[in-house]
């Protein structure tokens, strides 16, 4: 196995992780984590598969695309934050209600 | 081997030795504080030698002066984290290890 | 020698296993926190051997970062996460 | 195998299972604070990833935003979630449910099973060599300003696609203000050693930043590095005690935040009204522009990063009720 394909099944293996764990965890701080998790899954396998260049340089815009995903991901973590932290001041939880149980 | 290289060469196995002792210190030690005290130590010296060997590898001045830059900011940053933790550690009454 | 400054950043990185151990054990919120510190000291001197190793100059930015950034976290988990009214510490 | 091929092997097999299993450890862990340090330990191993993987430009980044201020936002919540007299571990005491509903809860399971099946044989199923799009960049670094081909992508070739991110940010912020303020949190006054770090710190940050505004044009480097350290430095004066004040929450901080878009908004229609594409720059201009746009992209970025730390809006001296 080549180091790229290895690295891409990491990313593959992360963003499972982060859906996973976004669909059975209940706690809104841990879906964000879970988010952020699968952002950087997407991220490992774009950046493993630039680099199937052979001997010259990695593709250069999957690079320039996971910059931009990076820093758009830390944004959006921090409104996702406040958000929680309104929710939190206004219902006393930090998770949203389980319809399942009703 | 290039002459240079029998000068970086022990600098660096021995910087590494330093962190290997380190992460031993994180592992055993009872508490903290002691863990606290093996890390600083054994980190600072230990990133010191290797900046020290690689000093010695450098071809120009600029990189010398970026490694020992490097060095001296994670001295001040890693004494300034150590005080910090251990102060907080204390207020919140995390009891030292006693024999 | 690359050989060697390689063999020398994979035991570095051995290393990082005992700090992410103590990250995962704990047992107070400090230790986790000291673990982190480490993993930053260690991510240090791994992108400096890697620099040398494979003459790429620009990952020595990258080692630059890694010195102030870690103590930014640090600090803002003293500040923040371990202000008097406190996260839960030492219950395990 | 050589030595070293061996090496690499071993180091990419530990990076891989180590990512995969701090990744699980941040999601399944009982406690919160330690899923965040966890998450925190897991934004370096991602960082030294993409230093195994030739992305200079990605790493910097990663440690300044991955491991560096998402730890720091994450923590400040967390602080704040515990402040706010929260019931965190609500998710653990459930109500037991039917035989149907359980059997519903292992669907995820199920589904995440195929997904998964399907990413790998995708993967597995690419060809092992691809150039991708950097046959074409290069015949185009030339005439594009700069030598960094990330930096070529991001301000040239692609340059709408930062020109919307830019407003992504700005949105982010605009969204974490209109949501109004938070219950203010006791903190202990800084000591004399945090001060000291900070007064060093911030100026050592400040200039590292314009270090990689201007290294981007030849190497790894760039307004997104630029910016998060000049955030990261943002965030340390926060942390040090440091408050906006009125004056400049007013005027300064809204000035700066808007700067960044509004040069790319000036220059895309200076392109279009010279007869050109949207941000398609002449050759000779393109290096000027483009450093021109990196410094207004750096100077908001990093001043939206560190409000989206201080996370509401600061005190202007307007009415913030309504």
């Amino acid at each position: 196995m080549t180091t790229e394909t290895l690295y891409a099944l990491v990313g593959v293996g992360l963003f499972i992780l982060g859906l996973y764990a976004l669909f059975v965890r209940a706690n809104l701080l841990r879906k964000i984590l879970a988010a952020n998790v699968m952002s950087s899954g997407v991220f490992l396998v774009l950046v493993a598969l630039a680099r199937r260049t052979g001997t010259v340089a990695p593709d250069p815009v999957p690079h320039a695309m996971v910059i931009t995903g990076i820093v758009v991901a830390v944004s959006v973590t921090a409104f996702a934050l406040i958000l929680m932290l309104r929710i939190a001041m206004k219902t006393g939880q930090t998770e949203l209600p389980d319809t399942w149980s009703e | 081997m290039t002459p240079s290289d029998y000068i970086a060469v022990p600098l660096l196995v021995s910087g590494v030795m330093f962190f290997l002792a380190g992460s031993a210190g994180l592992l055993r030690f009872p508490d903290v504080y002691t863990r606290l005290h093996a890390l600083t130590k054994s980190d600072n010296v230990g990133l010191g030698l290797i900046v020290a060997g690689l000093v010695v590898e450098a071809d120009s001045w600029f990189v010398v002066g970026k490694l020992l830059f490097i060095w001296l900011l994670v001295l001040l940053a890693g004494a300034s984290v150590a005080n910090l933790i251990t102060k907080g550690a204390m207020q919140r009454g995390t009891r030292m290890w006693t024999r | 020698m690359q050989t060697l400054h390689f063999i020398l950043a994979l035991l570095l990185f051995l290393t990082l296993g005992a700090g992410l151990w103590r990250a995962v054990v704990g047992p107070t919120a400090a230790d986790r926190m000291l673990a982190v510190q480490v993993f930053g000291t260690t991510a240090v001197t791994i992108t400096l051997l890697f620099a040398q190793a494979f003459g790429n100059a620009a990952l020595r930015d990258v080692a630059l970062m890694f010195a102030v950034l870690a103590a930014v976290t640090a600090v803002a988990f003293v500040r923040r996460a371990w202000s008097e009214v406190g996260v839960d510490d030492d219950s395990e | 195998m050589d030595t070293l091929n061996l090496a690499q092997w071993v180091f990419d097999s530990l990076t891989g299972t180590g990512l995969l299993w701090l990744a699980w450890m941040a999601l399944a862990s009982p406690q919160l604070i330690r899923a965040i340090v966890i998450f925190v330990a897991f934004g370096l191993l991602m960082a030294l990833t993409w230093v195994r993987l030739d992305a200079v430009d990605i790493a910097l980044a990663e440690v300044a935003i991955g491991a560096g201020l998402t730890g720091a936002l994450l923590l400040a919540a967390l602080a704040k979630l515990t402040a706010a007299q929260t019931e965190i571990s609500k998710s653990d005491h459930r109500p037991r449910d039917g035989r149907a509903v359980r059997a519903l809860r292992q669907l995820p399971a199920v589904l995440m099973f195929l997904v998964a099946a399907g990413l790998v044989y995708s993967v597995l199923s690419l060809p092992p060599v691809s150039s991708g799009l950097s046959v074409e960049v290069d015949a185009n670094l030339g005439t594009s300003g700069v030598e960094n081909p990330v930096t070529a992508v991001l301000l040239n070739f692609r340059g709408y696609d930062t020109l919307l991110e830019i407003f992504v940010l700005l949105l982010a912020l605009l969204g974490v203000w209109s949501l109004g303020g938070l219950p203010p949190q006791r903190v202990a006054p800084a000591g004399p050693v945090l001060h000291t770090l900070a007064v060093v710190l911030t100026p050592v940050l400040i200039l590292l930043a314009a270090y990689f505004l201007w290294a981007g044009v030849k190497g790894p480097g760039g307004a997104f590095q630029a910016g998060a350290t000049l955030g990261a430095a943002g965030v340390l004066l926060q942390l040090a005690g440091w408050r906006p004040g009125p004056g400049f929450a007013r005027v300064h901080w809204r000035l700066i935040l808007v700067a960044g878009p509004a040069l790319f908004i000036l220059v895309a229609l200076f392109t279009i009204v010279a007869g050109r594409h949207l941000l398609e720059y002449a050759p000779e201009h393109a290096g000027t522009l483009i450093l021109l746009l990196e410094s207004g992209a750096t100077l908001s970025i990093g001043l939206t990063l560190a409000g989206l730390f201080f996370g509401e809006r600061p005190d202007d001296g307007y009415d913030n009720d309504n």
